[in-house]
This record gives structure tokens, sequence and C-alpha cells, in this order.
């Protein structure tokens, strides 16, 4: 039975609800993995939950003007607007959001569009930390689109569709049916973008704290910064099951989820633990180089 | 133990007072400087206070005395001062004369301890006894700080 | 990813950006600064994301310890002194006795030289530990910091248990040392040493097998071998420019002569080679520590006796007394007027020549994104800058 | 760059498979090291006060402060170290410099409070639950920064000083004396223990820093017998010595007679103060002891013409008839006599008080009179047989040493008595070769003589005889059988001293050609008359704080010395002739008592 709209939303705010959590408890716990490769105990896992706590029943003192508060709205707002438009369970009437209402090219716009907002807001700022973070950050952000747009492209040439659903749906039936099988240079490819989109070494040149201290993020503080954490938490969750569903075969219940995106995310920490961090010049030539390539062959591939 | 013996023994230890009252007087006049009738006088005024404090006794009719004896320093067996103390006497010799003054009537109650037949009087004896004793030992601590200092 | 013998040697004059163009960015590295090794600030002119000019700012740890030292008795500064240079203040403590005992004609006995010598090699090694977890740290690798300020703090647990701090010592007091080793100690310092060289095989692997290390690294903070004597540059920078300069081999002070090692130099004289320089010495230290722990004299007195400290007096007279830190010629100059206290104390600390000097010079044409690695891979400390 | 560069770094993960280097809870887990610098214990009973962590202290995070219930006594100035740790940066130098040893530190180093004011405190006063703590920073065994020893002093061979009148003490050198006054911290603890409250810290400062001048000024300041003082004195100064808490306590003794030994007495007038305007009052004082020379020096420097009555050919008093040559040598005592003089203190000798000088008219004479008789008198052994020809009077043994009498002591003699008069005595009788027994009724470490004269009388050859309680003296042909009871020390009451008790039958006899009674002794009191109006106790002219027996009548009479104070020393004497002094001056100028 097709739930009345009022129903989906509640259901689109359940679905939030999860992610969100699901997202604060996969930060503590990479934050823990991590821990142990440093040979540290670690913090406790839920540790971002203090955090934005605290950073959220603090006050801010500080204004610089509209566009300052507005960023962290678009910051958001585009994880928000990411994970409503994609399916976190394949099938689930629960969780399949909005995903019917738009497609895999108004996703990559939502991706972008909280990074927009952020790099407005922060700029607003005038800490030169702050435009440079937004100037790398956006730089890079260009660059890994290109690998990850080709293997998108192919994706969709191998599908034949733009809906995530659609694909997740043509990937039923057997693992081998996965992207990752069918077409393992776009996968290669896009998952060399994730790196960069999440933020990890050596990817990590928009907050790197040794270089230009956190970066964008450097500005905000109290509730603003909580707002950012949530929405670290709901983007990273948006993306991975985007990832999931375009080259991992989708989740039909919520456990295959939850394993497939922490194993997804798990990448990005076992590259990260491993090596420092590039210049925003050595990242950018790093992406458009071998990614590219590689893109550029899966969509080839895919169209041949 | 009847009124009459206890009338009769504190008599008796008045008498004893006083007649060490009149010991200090009569050292008194062979006294020759100001600093000797000074010390006889501090003590001779000592045994007007036991005489007034038997007195009292007498009159409330009750021994109010501690039956504990002071430590005996033994300095009274050995000091020699047999003679009687001249006008030349000086602190030594006057104390002496009192260490053995306070011997001679603790022997004496002594004695009178060991011959009484009433227990009560007895008792009393005791208690006098003891009380000399203490007379002694304060004449004897003060003999060892003020004048055998280095012995 | 620069090439070998593509070094370009920046400018030697300032560069005078119109800063009015709009064109550049001033911006300020420090003194609050994850990428800065201290209280420090560099006022960087960034023109895109290069630097054009840097101006170093110190004062932010101004203590007057120079000042301060001629107020205090001669024993008062002996606590003082090793807040000098913090990661490090065993040097401190060392020339400063050392500069006393001189003056004073004092002779320090065998076991406390041993001690002293036991000590320093220690302290070089925790603060090479330090400096590695900020080289690999400011290229973004936390892993390795993390690893070997835990090495770090492995050696200063020793430190605890030989002298009751951790931190500051307050170990190498004039006259000697203030106490002889305690029971199993010198296995632990083998047992530990075990730990740090298992740990230091695994950096080696981990961070100097590493593609984007190299790729910072490599090429980064070119020091040509001629700088060297013009900037005063010593320790693992110049040895690393090829020039053969070490004073524990100079001037054979404390143990040193007797001790079996080896100077070791460089040439290709970039932020990589100077850290496998250094890594090198991490393992010399180790060897040089096991060494010391073997020789050392069992027992013996380990502090001379000298006059009293409330009333001692030095005679009149002036001293230096340097000795091979980590970063270079650590020094006293001590000035003695006769008096109970000191007439004048100036430290020579390396980080004022590679913080200031060299540092402004070499960070001229290179990346933002490169110049708390570049600043590292010279390895300073200013609170010695401001003494 | 190969392939290498790309795997090797993912070797980081095989620490995610090992024991992390870091622990749960350190706070519990992680003590801190045997000898961690943590926070401060102090065992406040063995603290003395001193302060010498508060000198070194180079924060000046450490303050003495008074503590409740700790009152200040000799050798203790009641006060105890305070910690601020907002200044601490736990350098341990309080720890190795105290004098006691008593200032430890714990290895505790957690400790956490919301109220700033608690991380001030005291050690060892406020209870804290470190206090005790075995473990934590100490000094470490063979350092010390201070000298717990002193330098030794040359002396005459015991063997050769027995021979002759020789002084004994032969002074230090220059750098002997610098090196002692180097072990000195100024905490100042003597300062109160002595009786005239000399200026100790700082004559020891002037012998550090070369300056004896200043030194011999400060000496004067409070005491004019320095030649005398800096070799018979008591030194309860250095019995409240900080630096003898845990070591031998400074030298104040010979650093005070290195001084004035140091500097000719045609100097002493550039170093010491000049007399002031004459004040036309004129005082007379009984007694040419240190007390009443002290007085006189103290007035005549006031402007006050004083006239001293000295029983004696010679003045010094007890100093010079009492006191030996080999201890106390007659040009040192004649120095600081001389200098005294030298102001223009007149010294009537010969001239004893009594008939025809009356204190009486000597009240209507002078405008005040200051009493310092001392205690010529010895007492008696008092056992049958004391009128004995052979026994002999302590006192009067050693005045006629000094006068150059001939003794006849004979070839065995016996010292009856444990002071330092039985001890000069028995010396005495050594060096006119005598076989010497020393007889005491307790026990030697109950005597009363200072430990070094009897360690020294003992060297010297003389047999110590304790807890020999005299019985009676009998005659032997002349000579004199000493009898004797051994006894055994019985405490009979708890918190006094123990009491010799006679052994039944321990009876012990000895044939000796002299026996030497030096029990104590007492004052002569003869020439103070009832009509003075010097109320008198005990043999012992009553006086206020200041020395004053009595205002009535013509002229005041103060007195003082040993006539008056218990303690009976010549250093007790010199402080009471320089308060008597001052009072007298007071009252003369009549700026009030």
């Amino acid at each position: 039975m097709e739930p009345t709209l009022l129903g989906r939303i509640g259901y689109a705010f359940l679905s939030l609800f999860v992610i969100t959590n699901y997202g604060l408890l996969l930060i503590g716990s990479m934050a823990r993995i991590s821990a142990k490769v440093q040979g540290r105990v670690g913090q406790p896992v839920y540790q971002p939950y203090i955090d934005i706590i605290k950073s959220s029943v603090k006050r801010n003192a500080i204004s610089h003007g509209i566009m300052f508060y507005l960023g962290p709205v678009f910051r958001l707002a585009g994880g928000v607007g990411t994970y409503m438009f994609i399916p976190a369970v394949f099938g689930s009437v629960v969780f399949r959001n909005f995903s019917d209402s738009g497609d895999l090219l108004l996703v990559m716009y939502f991706i972008f569009f909280g990074q927009l907002g952020m790099a407005l807001g922060a700029g607003e700022g005038g800490h030169p930390y702050s435009a440079i973070g937004v100037s790398r950050g956006l730089a890079q952000m260009t660059a890994f689109e290109v690998p990850f747009a080709l293997s998108v492209i192919a994706v969709a040439i191998q599908y034949g569709t733009l809906d995530i659903n659609a694909i997740v749906g043509a990937q039923q039936g057997g693992f081998l049916n996965w992207t990752l099988f069918t077409n393992p240079l776009a996968v290669v490819a896009a998952i060399i973008a994730f790196l960069g989109m999440s933020m990890h070494n050596p990817f990590s040149v928009v907050i790197a704290p040794q270089e230009i201290p956190i970066g964008p993020p450097t500005e905000y503080q109290a509730n603003l910064l909580g707002m950012l954490q949530t929405n670290r938490a709901i983007f990273n969750g948006a993306k991975l099951v985007l990832y999931m569903n375009l080259f991992f075969g989708g989740a039909t219940n919520i456990l295959v989820m939850v394993v497939k995106t922490f194993l997804i995310y798990f990448i990005n920490v076992f590259v990260g633990q491993a090596f420092p961090r590039f210049r925003t010049d050595q990242s950018i030539r790093f992406f458009l180089g071998v990614p590219t390539l590689i893109g550029i062959a899966s969509v080839i591939i895919a169209a041949v | 133990m009847n009124t009459a013996s206890f009338q009769e023994t504190l008599d008796f230890a008045i008498g004893r007072e006083r007649a060490a009252v009149e010991f200090y007087r009569e050292l008194t006049g062979k006294a020759a400087f100001a600093a000797q009738k000074s010390a006889l006088a501090e003590f001779m005024a000592m045994e007007e206070g036991h005489v007034a404090m038997l007195t009292g006794m007498k009159s409330r009719g009750a021994v109010n005395l501690s039956p504990g004896a002071a430590v005996d320093l033994g300095l009274a067996r050995r000091l020699a001062a047999e003679e009687e103390p001249t006008a030349a006497m000086d602190f030594q010799d006057i104390l002496v004369a009192a260490i053995k003054k306070e011997e001679r009537s603790g022997d004496l109650y002594r004695s009178l301890v060991a011959a009484a037949l009433d227990p009560d009087v007895k008792a009393i004896f005791e208690r006098l006894e003891a009380e000399e004793s203490r007379h002694k030992r304060y004449f004897e601590e003060l003999y060892e700080t003020q004048v055998a200092r280095d012995n | 990813m620069r090439r070998q013998n593509e070094h370009v040697i920046p400018p030697e004059t300032r560069a005078t950006p119109d800063l009015s163009s709009g064109k550049y960015l001033v911006m300020w590295q420090g003194p609050q600064h994850p990428g800065i090794t201290g209280n420090m600030s560099l006022r960087l002119v960034a023109d895109g994301d290069t630097v054009v000019d840097c101006e170093t700012h110190v004062g932010y740890l101004h203590r007057g310890f120079e000042k301060l030292m001629e107020r205090r008795l001669w024993m008062q500064n002996f606590p003082l002194v090793c807040r000098i240079a913090v990661p490090e203040p065993d040097f401190n403590e060392y020339c400063y006795a050392a500069a006393l005992e001189e003056l004073a004609g004092v002779t320090v006995p065998e076991k406390a030289v041993w001690l002293r010598t036991l000590s320093l090699e220690m302290i070089r090694l925790a603060s090479f530990l330090m400096w590695i977890g900020g080289q690999a740290g400011a290229f973004g690798h936390g892993t390795i910091a993390q690893w070997s300020v835990t090495m770090r703090d492995y050696v200063l647990d020793l430190f605890e248990e030989l002298s009751g701090g951790r931190i500051y010592h307050m170990y190498i007091i004039p006259g000697g040392v203030r106490g002889d080793v305690p029971d199993g100690f010198l296995d632990h310092v083998l047992e530990t040493m075990q730990v740090i060289k298992k740990n230091l095989d695994d950096i080696e692997l981990v961070m100097f097998h590493n593609a984007v290390f190299k790729m910072r690294a490599v090429g980064l903070g070119y020091i040509p071998p001629d700088w060297v004597d013009k900037y005063g540059i010593t320790g693992p920078n110049a040895r690393s420019a090829g020039v053969a300069r070490d004073l524990r081999k100079d001037l054979g002070y404390l143990a040193y002569p007797q001790l079996d090692f080896k100077l070791i130099t460089g040439g290709r004289s970039d932020a990589f080679e100077r850290a496998e320089l250094r890594l090198a010495e991490m393992y010399q230290s180790i060897d040089l520590i096991r060494q010391i722990v073997a020789r050392m004299p069992k027992d013996g007195p380990f502090r001379e006796r000298l006059p009293n400290p409330l009333h001692w007096k030095i005679p009149a007279g002036e001293t230096y007394v340097a000795a091979e830190c980590t970063r270079g010629e650590y020094g006293f100059y001590v000035v003695s007027d006769g008096g109970d206290k000191p007439r004048r104390v100036a430290v020579r600390g390396p980080s004022y020549t590679h913080a200031v000097s060299v540092m402004e010079r070499l960070v001229r044409g290179v990346n933002i994104a490169d110049v708390a690695g570049l600043m590292v891979s010279l390895h300073t400390y200013p609170p010695e800058i401001e003494r | 760059m190969d392939i290498k560069d790309f795997i090797a770094p993912f070797a980081v993960w095989k620490r995610a498979f090992e024991k992390p280097f870091t622990v749960k809870k350190p706070i519990d887990e992680r003590p801190g090291a045997p000898r961690y610098r943590g926070f401060h214990i102090n065992d406040a009973d063995k603290c003395v006060g001193c302060g010498t962590c508060e000198a070194i202290c180079m924060n000046r995070a450490i303050d003495l402060v008074p503590v409740e219930g700790r009152d200040a006594k000799e050798g203790d100035s009641g006060l105890r170290p305070r910690v601020d740790y907002g200044r601490c940066c736990w350098c341990a130098l309080c720890v190795d410099i105290c004098p006691s040893g008593s200032l430890n530190m714990s290895n505790e180093y957690v400790w956490i409070d919301s109220d700033p004011d608690v991380f001030r405190y005291t050690p060892g006063v406020e209870p804290k639950p470190w206090d005790g703590s075995a473990l934590g920073y100490r000094r470490a065994e063979g350092y010390r920064l201070l000298d717990g020893t002193r330098v030794p002093m040359p002396e005459l061979d015991h063997h050769e000083a027995v021979k002759s009148f020789l002084e004994l003490v032969r002074g230090w050198s220059r750098e002997q004396a610098e090196k002692e006054a180097d072990r000195c911290v100024s905490c100042g603890l003597c300062i109160a223990s002595c009786p005239a409250h000399m200026e100790i810290p700082g004559y020891i400062k002037a012998v550090r820093d070369g300056d004896l001048e200043t030194g011999l000024r400060l000496l004067y300041q409070t005491n004019p017998f320095p030649e005398a003082c800096g070799r018979i004195c008591t030194h309860r100064c250095e019995e409240a010595c900080s630096i003898g808490t845990d070591g031998d306590p400074v030298a104040i003794r010979w650093l005070k007679r290195y001084i004035a030994d140091q500097v000719e007495l045609a100097d002493y007038s550039k170093a010491l103060p000049r007399k002031e305007a004459s004040s036309g009052k004129r005082v007379a004082i009984v007694g040419a002891g240190p007390g009443g020379l002290s007085a006189a020096y103290y007035l005549a420097l006031l402007g006050h013409e004083v006239t001293v009555h000295e029983k004696d050919e010679a003045a010094g008093g007890m100093l010079r008839y009492g006191i030996p040559e080999y201890r106390l040598p007659y040009p040192a005592l004649d120095k600081d006599i001389g200098y005294i003089e030298s102001l223009g203190v007149k010294i009537e000798r010969g001239a004893p008080v009594g008939e025809g000088r009356s204190l009486a008219s000597l009240r209507e004479r002078f405008d005040a009179v200051f009493l310092s008789t001392g205690l010529p008198a010895a007492y008696g052994l008092d056992v049958p047989g004391e009128k004995h020809p052979r026994v002999l009077d302590g006192v009067a043994v050693l005045a006629a040493a000094t006068r150059g009498q001939v003794l006849g002591l004979g070839a065995r003699v016996a010292v009856v008595g444990g002071g330092n008069v039985a001890m000069d005595a028995a010396r005495t009788a050594l060096r006119n070769g005598a076989s010497v027994d020393i007889l005491y009724r307790r026990r030697e470490e109950d005597m009363p003589a200072d430990p070094d004269e009897i360690r020294e009388a003992k060297a010297e050859g003389a047999r110590l005889v304790e807890k020999a309680i005299p019985l009676e003296v009998k005659d032997a042909g002349g000579k004199a059988r000493f009898v004797w009871n051994e006894a055994t020390m019985v405490q009979k009451e708890a918190g006094k001293r123990p009491v010799p008790e006679p052994i039944p039958g321990a009876i012990h006899e000895e044939i000796y050609d002299s026996v030497i009674s030096a029990i104590g002794q007492g004052p002569e009191l003869s020439y103070i008359a009832e009509a003075d109006g010097v109320e008198i106790r005990r043999f012992k002219p009553v006086v206020d704080r200041d020395g004053l027996a009595t205002a009535a009548g013509k002229a005041p009479v103060f007195a003082g010395g040993d006539l008056v104070n218990d303690r009976k020393d010549a250093i007790s004497a010199i402080a009471d002739g320089h308060r008597a002094a001052s009072a007298i001056d007071r009252l003369l100028s009549g700026k009030g008592a």
C-alpha cells in the first residue's frame, strides 16, 4: 500500500534519524579503529554525540553576516538533500526516502551544493585560512569530480538509466551482478574519487590542520559547529549509501546496508592511516592522472 | 573512732607543726642578713599554713589529706648536718635543716602508725606521714635544683 | 614532484610585494597554529599559494631567562635553565653546570660524567622522537606522530625513574648529578631501547618508503653547503649539507671520546635527507646508550661537594661551554664577577639561526602547505630563541 | 619511487593487532615513579622551621607560616613551610637543602580541586592523602647540598695538653674559618636561643666575606666579651643550629673567637662605635665579672660614668678565677676587659662591698647600682667528715691556680661532681701531675658539664666513676678515705629524671690525697641588708624583666648574672648586663622604664 505524502514525510524523518545516528556511530567507531592503528585505546564510540551536544548547547557570540549563518544551513541542506533522493534500503518503504522523485544527477548536484554553501559562508568569515581551505577544497573537488563523473557516466551507460532504484534493481540476484564485478574499472575510478570526497588522507587538504588549521570550519563554533558535525554524519551516510547503491548492489535490508557502508567507509581509513597528505596541486594532478584514465576506460568499456 | 581520739590525734599533729614554726623562728633569731631571713620566713610561713590547715580539719572533723606518699629522693638519709646552723648559714644549711626536720617528723609518724591500735587513728597517722613525706620531697627537690646542681 | 639537482636557491634579498595591489594574501602562521613548532609566528605573504615573503616573529614565550639568571643565586638558576629548550632540557642543564664547574675549577667525578652522557643521549633520542612525530605530522601523517610520541614517553618514563621528573629532569646539577641510577634502571633502559628500535624500524618502513611523504619532502628546503658557515648552521642541518661537524667529535666532551660512533653526513640537503639523517642518528643514539650502559662505572661518587649553595661565589671570569644537541650547537656563555649570582648569561641555541635567518630565506617560493613541513625539517624550538 | 613506496605504508596496520600503548584509566594504572617529584610531605615534628627551603626556592613558592599549636622554642621557630603550587616548579631543591631532612616529596601527582586556594598548603600540618608516603623524591644517598661535617679544629694532643696550661684549642686559619662559615644557612634560629641574642648569621657572613671589622662590630652590639665567649661560651646557639639537626652544628663559638682573635685591640676602636657624650650620671657596679663589665661597657658607651667594685685583685670574675688558663688564656680575657676599660670604665680592684662600702653608701653616691656578684661560695659535700682538711673546694682550687699558688693536691685526687667546675678542677689537677677520679652521682649522660669538657677530661686521663653517692670522708693518716655507695638509676616518676638509688651493700672506698668538692655554688649575699629594700627569695634577689631589684629609696638597684638567672653561664650574665644597662640608661635619661 502506497503511504500518503504525510506518511512518506514521516518515514523520511525516521530514515534521516536512523542515518544520522548511524553516521555518528560510524564516525565514532572509525575513530576507534584509527586509534588502534596509532597505538591508542581511543575515544568512546559515542564521543561524536558528546561533541555535538557540547557544541549545540553553546551560544554563538560572533556574527559575520547572514551568509555566515547560512553556510552551515546550506551544508546541512546539501547533506539532507543528498540523502533524501537515495534509497537507503532497496525495496523498503521506510528507507526508500524520495528516491523515486529524483535521479542520479540531482544527487550529484546536492553533493556539491553543500560545499558551495559552505564556501560562501566560510568565506564570509574573512579568515584567510577559510578562504584558502575553500579554494583548496573546491579545486580538489573539481579534480576528483572528473573520475567520479566518468564512472557515474559509465554506470549510467551500463544500466541505461539515471534512476538509482533502477540501477540497484539491476544489480540484484547475486553478487556477481554488482557493478563491482560487471564494471570494475568504473568502481576503481569511483572509489579513488571517493577517497578525495571523504577528506581522509592523503586528500585531507581542506581541513589540513598543520597547514591551514581546520580550514573553513575554523570560523565556526557553538551551535553552528554542531550543525556541521551533524551534517558530517548525514552526508557521510548519504555518500556511502550512494556508493553502495551504484557499485555494490545496494541493500535489501538495514543490516546489509550497515555492513556494506561500513566496509566502503573503511577503505578511507585504511588508506588514510598509511599516508600523509598530498599538497593540493599534487592531489589535483593525481586525480587528473590515473583515476581519470581509468574512468575514461570504464566509459569506453561501458559504451562499447 | 571516737571524737576524743580524733581531736587528740590532730592536736598532736598541730603541736608538731607549731614546733616547726618555732624551729624556724629560732633560726631566724640567729640570722645575720636579709637573704637568710627571707628564706626562713618563707619556710616558716609554710609551716604556719600547715597549722592553719590542720586546725581547719580539726574543726570540720575530717582529715582531708592524700594517702599517697611522695617519692623519696633519698637525700635526708645522707646529709650530714647534725650541727645547728650558725649566723653564717647559707641556703644549703637552711635547706638541709629543713629536710632533716621533715625527715624527723616522718619518722615520728611512722613509729606512731606502728604503735597505733585504733585503725582510724592509724589511718590518720599514715596520712600525716605521707603529708610530711611530701614536704620533705619539696625541700629535697629544692636542694637538688638549687644547691647540688652539679652533682 | 621535484627532482634532484633541480634546486631553486631562494633569493637572498626580501621581496617587496605591493600589498595594496590586492594580488597578495598576508597570512599569519602562528603563534596558535598546529604546524608551528612552538610559540612562534610567521607572517607570510602569499601569491596564490606560493610564499613570496616571510617575516618571523618571536616574543610569545619571552620570559627573560638571561636577565632572570642575573637576579638568582648560581644554584637557583639550575632549575631555571632547563626551561629554555623544553623538549631537550638536559643540554641546558649540562652547559650551565659545565660552565659553572669550569669557572669554579670543579672536576666532576667519573660516574657523573657517564650519567650525564647517558642523560644527554637519552634526551637526544626523546627529542628526535618528538621531532619525527612533528615531521610526519606536518605532512599530515598523524599515525607516525602518535607512535613516536609514545616512544618519547617511554624515554620520559626512564627519566622519571632516574630523576623524578618527566619533562624537566633537573638532574645534571652543578658538581655532578643528583643521584645514582635506581635499581634495575639500566635494565629498563635496555628494554626500552629494544622497544624503540623496533618501532623505529616500523617508522623507517612506513615513513621513509612512502610515496606521498617522498613527494612532499624530497627537494623541499634545500640548504646549499656554502650557507653553513654563512648562516652558522649546525647539527643535522649542516651535516646533511655534507659538512662533517659534530661537537661530540670536535670537542670531545663528557664520555664521548670513549664511545664508538661515526659521524653521519649527507649531501642532498633537503627535508627528506635531513629526516633520514636524523633517523640514522636516532639509531646511533640507541647504540650509544647501549654502549654507555655497558661501560659506565658501577659505583663511585656522583657529585663533587660544592660550597653552600646559599652563599656560593664563583671566581670572576667568563667561559663558553657548548654541546651538540639534536639541532646543533647549544652553548652557554657565562660571566661571573666573583659574586653569588651570574653577571651575565647568554644562551646560544641553534634555533635562532635555523628558525629565523635560514627559515626566512628558505621559505621564499615555497607552497603554503609546505611551510610547516619545512620549518619542522629545520628542527627548531622557539623557546630557545627567546632567552 | 617504486612500488614499495605504495605498499610499505600499509604496514601501519600491523599495529592495529598489537596491544595499545595507552591505558584506559591512566590515573589508576600509572603511579609516579618511586623517585617522582610529586607533592611535598613534611615531617612537622622533625622540621625546625629554619626556612632554608624558603631561601633556596627560586620561585618564592615557599613561605614559612605560623602553625596552630606549635610555638617557637629553642631550635624551632614554630613556623612551617607552606608551598604554593601556583609557583612551585617541583625542582626539589628545597628537599635537597633541607637541613633536617624533614621535607620530602611524595610520588603523588594528581590533585584536582575547583578551589584554587587549596593548592597553597602547609605539608605535614594540613593532612593530605599522600602524607607519610614511602615513595617519592628523597635526597639520594651521598648527596647533600649542605655540608654536615664541621671543619676540624686544631687542638693540642691530649698527652701534650695535660703537661701544661697552654691553650688547648688552637683556633682556625682564615681558610678554615671561611669554610666553616660557609656551612651556615643564615636561618637565625641561633639568635633566639642565644641569651644575648647575638647577631650570629651576621657575623658569620662577615667571616665569609672576610670583613672582620663588621664582624667585630656585630659582636660588640650584644657582647663585649667576644674573646672569652669565643672560647668558653656554653653555645646554646649551636644546640639550636638547624645544620645540627642532621650533622654537626656550625661552630658558632669558634667563629666568634676567630673574629676577635684576628682583630688587634689597637684596631678595635676603628671598628666599634664611639662613646656618646657624657651624661653626667654615675653608675656603680658591684662585681667585675662578665655581667658587671658588660653593663659597664654599655653604660660607658651611652656616656655614663661607671665605677666597678671588685673584691678580687683582678677583674673578670669567674672568667678569670673559675676557668682555667688552658681554656681561656688570660691575655684573651685581658683583651676584652682592656677594651672596656679603654672606654673610661673605672675598675676598683680589691674593693669588696660590705663593711665600709655598703650597698646603702653606693646608693648614696651613685645614680644607679648594678649587682652582679655571682656565685662565689662553694656548697659543701654535706657528708660526715666533710670538714676533713683534705676535702677542698673546687672553686677555691681553680682560683688558687689562677693566682699561681702552689696547689699541693697530691698524687691521687678525687673530684666530686659532674659540672664544668668539676671538669675544670679535674683537668687542673691532671695538669698538676695528679691521677684523677671524677665521682658523679648519676650517669655520664646526666652530667651538666659540656660534653666536650667531659670528653676531653677523659681523654686527658681522668677516670670517671659514675653512680657514686658520697657517703663519708674518713681520715686515713692525713689522707682522705672517701666512701661512696654505688647507685642504680631508678625511674621513680614518669617525666622526671631518674633518681640514683643506693644499692645496699655496694660500698666502695678509696684513699685520696685530696677530695675536691664541686657539687654546686651559692651566692654571697651578706652585703645586702634588709634596709636596702631588695627583695630576696631563696637567696636570689627578685628582679623584674629589666633586672630592676628595687627602685625604692635612693638610687635604683639592678641585679643580674649568676646571682639572679638560672642559666648561670657567662653569656646569660652578659645578656643581663646589657639589659640592665639599657634599663638604667632609660631610667637615668628619663626616657621611662
